[in-house]
């Protein structure tokens, strides 16, 4: 599964981008944001508050109790603020 | 005719608005936002997720589209590092009448503010820091969907 | 700044758009309205009401500087022989947000239609008609008096 | 006083401006218009349809039955239609 992170969520992770092969107890966006937290400090740190971070499956906006299924990409990030 | 660009060259504004020409239009209403220096703002960068930024934006010009019958729609966002005066972003809509073009213009700076994945930060001096997400933005973006008056 | 012309000369928008830089501004809005060449229209002539027409114009201006805290506003009203695709009317407005400039745009425009001494003919290849005001622009015009939602 | 004509008020008067004198009794817009009705036929078609009459006192639109007071510019037009 390909992860991309944006904006503070990247800077605190310090990557953009990584592959990761979680267990398959990790079936919503929401169990991937805590199994991510225990991967590095960096990812602790940017796993901290889920209630702050936004996520998407395969280039789509999605809640965070979204199911994973077959997803290539997710990513994680803050709310947006374009425009 | 839809047109969607993300690039982190200056918006060229008279580019832009002669290209919004279009046969039987009655109306052309354009927004544009550019980088404030209130607050003691010197700089914006702005960061985008390529690919989901450009299909947010056609999905945003397909909608208004269809729900204004628009002859054309031109978003154009800028990505990269700004400073203030800059300009943050282009929405151009063409009908055939005004109130379609005026609505269709303020709905897609509305919701490209909360659909579509884009992330500033800010710099005063030496500080740097993420912009928080607006509630009055979702505000905004959510009153279209509310019964009209 | 307020800045208003009735003119002859076909409206330049890149001198117009340029023209909107203000410092401290967010956000820049902008409608043009366009002679539409549905129905066979082949032509339009634009009168008005010298002396009068500007006076309205600021009026207008004035009104929604204050309405709205805007930072500029442009309004250009094209009179004489007209052609189907050439733009009557540009308006832009400057505020520090957007949806002041949003706002006080759509507001000008209603209120141009109904407020300031115009007034359009129509030729259709040999046949001239006065064009009648619509129920439709006066209704447009009140609703801003209306409360808001 | 001086009058002016707009669009098809205009053409039928034909003429865009004159000055006239009405008499005493002529106190309001409505009172010139039926007036001016009795000058010429020209004048007569123009103000035949007094409801599809607008008008200006010294450049600032009045409804039909403001006094004229001391008027010096009254313009009568049809309904606007700039923009």
């Amino acid at each position: 599964m390909e992860l991309l992170y944006f904006a503070w969520v990247r800077e605190r992770i310090g990557t953009g981008q990584e592959q990761v092969d979680p267990p398959e107890t990790v079936r919503s966006v929401a169990d991937l944001i805590a199994w991510l937290a225990t991967l590095s400090p960096g990812h602790a740190e940017a796993m901290r508050e889920p209630e702050r971070l936004r996520a998407a499956i395969d280039q789509k906006f999605v809640p965070l109790d979204a199911p994973l299924g077959a997803a290539r990409e997710v990513a994680l990030f803050p709310p947006v603020t374009g425009g | 005719m839809i047109r969607v660009s993300v690039d982190s060259a200056p918006i060229e504004l008279a580019v832009e608005v002669a290209a919004l020409d279009e046969p039987g239009a009655g109306g052309v209403a354009t927004f544009t936002g550019l980088v404030r220096a209130d607050d003691g703002v010197t700089g914006l960068e702005l960061e985008h997720y390529p690919g989901m930024t450009e299909q947010a934006l056609i999905a945003l010009a397909e909608t208004a589209t269809e729900r204004w019958s628009l002859l054309g729609v031109t978003m154009v966002h800028r990505v990269g590092a700004m400073e203030p005066g800059d300009r943050i972003v282009f929405i151009g809509t063409v009908a055939q009448h005004r109130r379609e073009a005026l609505d269709a213009c303020a709905w897609l700076i509305d919701r490209l503010k909360t659909d579509a994945p884009f992330w500033k930060r800010e710099t005063r001096g030496e500080t740097a820091s993420w912009v928080e997400a607006r509630a009055s933005d979702a505000a905004a973006a959510a009153r279209w969907d509310a019964p009209r008056g």
